[in-house]
């Protein structure tokens, strides 16, 4: 079997929204050796109508580079053909796309592990940092960062 | 003395009152946990930055370092809580 | 905490192409209360050019029975707001989709285990069967299944 | 007797040589084993479809089914090789 080609991944850290469908073209444009595709979008949720919205603040030049050395590891750990993160910043209201993560690959197993791989290390590694604004407009505390997802990103560190 | 760029994020922003700054940072501060020994002499408000022993965390020249990272070639040095983005 | 409402699972059995973006989008239509939402997409691979398309037969009835009961049992096992599963019949070109598996959740956990776990028992119980069309036009063998393919689906049945 | 629809597919359809039919079955089938082994009694095509032991998977009315299962009060049995969708 030949080995896959690997495009460069995308990395892009953005305040517009974005298409999953036009991501996800991207990616399979003019290959005929993908088997799947997996996309994972993270939204931002109203948590029963308290929230109004989220305000997310990153750490720019940082934020790409951390990104790239994610996407770099998961490209080491699985045979992809690509890999797209997409991540927001400012003002995300309920409802909105707050993260895409796409990966693409011959095989469902390593498509879907290196995009949960991915989603647990954005969340511990890239430097964002999500603020509330409750219902009526004041601003609330600043998201505490949860154990759940150290652990989450623990377990791929293995030996 | 080497001049030395600070960047702070999320609430240590909020309680150190900026941003940024551009600092002289004596010889003698060589680690990343000495820095912040160091700026916690310089005011409350880097005290109460600070103030919960490794909850701040930082990056030298954007990449995530520890504590006993060295700061002697660093150009950036920047505090933040732990992320919560994704 | 409100437990999750979760509509009815879509289910379709189709020749036709699908659309990522329209079936994610009818999952969250109207709805703030999710954080995250996982596609699969399963794609036609040419085989490193061997493959010239791929015939999917499929048993009607029973394909879409079978495919609610993998849906109804992921349900069971996760939290989740909403499933969409899509999968064409007919002669399917490479780089073309297959199937579809969409997973809407309030965490991404769940979204994750859901989509992988439909995937692994669409591939083991749903009534469909590949046969492959090889580059000149002459008709190939019919798919093997695969021992992997069972193997994926077993480690969800612990206990 | 009873009536029953037989529904075949993939490459037990091509070796049977038809996609369903309905036949009569004596009462004594009792399981989908038994009309595996009645069924490899009328004829070579049934006999090379079935040829390979324990290969050939069963739906009985549309859920799948084991070689014990019971077929009395079926309507519908469906005969395949091992499923490779997805």
């Amino acid at each position: 079997m030949k080995p896959l080609t690997e495009t460069k991944p995308r990395i892009a850290i953005q305040r517009e929204d974005f298409s999953i469908a036009a991501e996800v073209e991207a990616l399979l444009r003019g290959r005929h050796d993908l088997g799947a595709v997996v996309t994972f979008t993270g939204l931002c949720r109203d948590e029963g109508g308290r929230l109004e919205a989220l305000e997310l603040e990153h750490y720019p030049g940082m934020a790409e580079a951390e990104i790239a050395r994610v996407a770099a590891e998961a490209s080491a750990r699985w045979s992809l053909a690509g890999v797209t993160v997409i991540h927001r910043y400012g003002e995300i209201r309920p409802g909105e796309n707050i993260v895409l993560v796409v990966t693409a690959a011959e095989h469902r197993r390593a498509a879907f592990e290196a995009a949960e791989f991915l989603m647990d290390f954005l969340k511990t590694r890239a430097p964002f940092w999500k603020r509330e604004r409750l219902s009526g407009g004041a601003f609330g505390e600043w998201v505490a960062a949860k154990e759940e997802d150290d652990t989450a990103a623990a377990r791929w560190c293995k030996g | 003395m080497s001049r030395l760029k600070l960047m702070y994020f999320s609430w240590v922003r909020e309680r150190i009152g900026r941003a940024e700054e551009e600092i002289e940072v004596p010889a003698e501060v060589a680690t990343v946990a000495d820095l912040v020994r160091w700026l916690k002499g310089r005011g409350e408000e880097y005290a109460h930055a600070f103030e919960s022993e490794g909850i701040v965390r930082a990056a030298v020249d954007r990449v995530h370092a520890r504590p006993d990272a060295p700061i002697a070639q660093a150009r950036e040095v920047a505090f933040f809580p732990p992320m919560t983005g994704g």
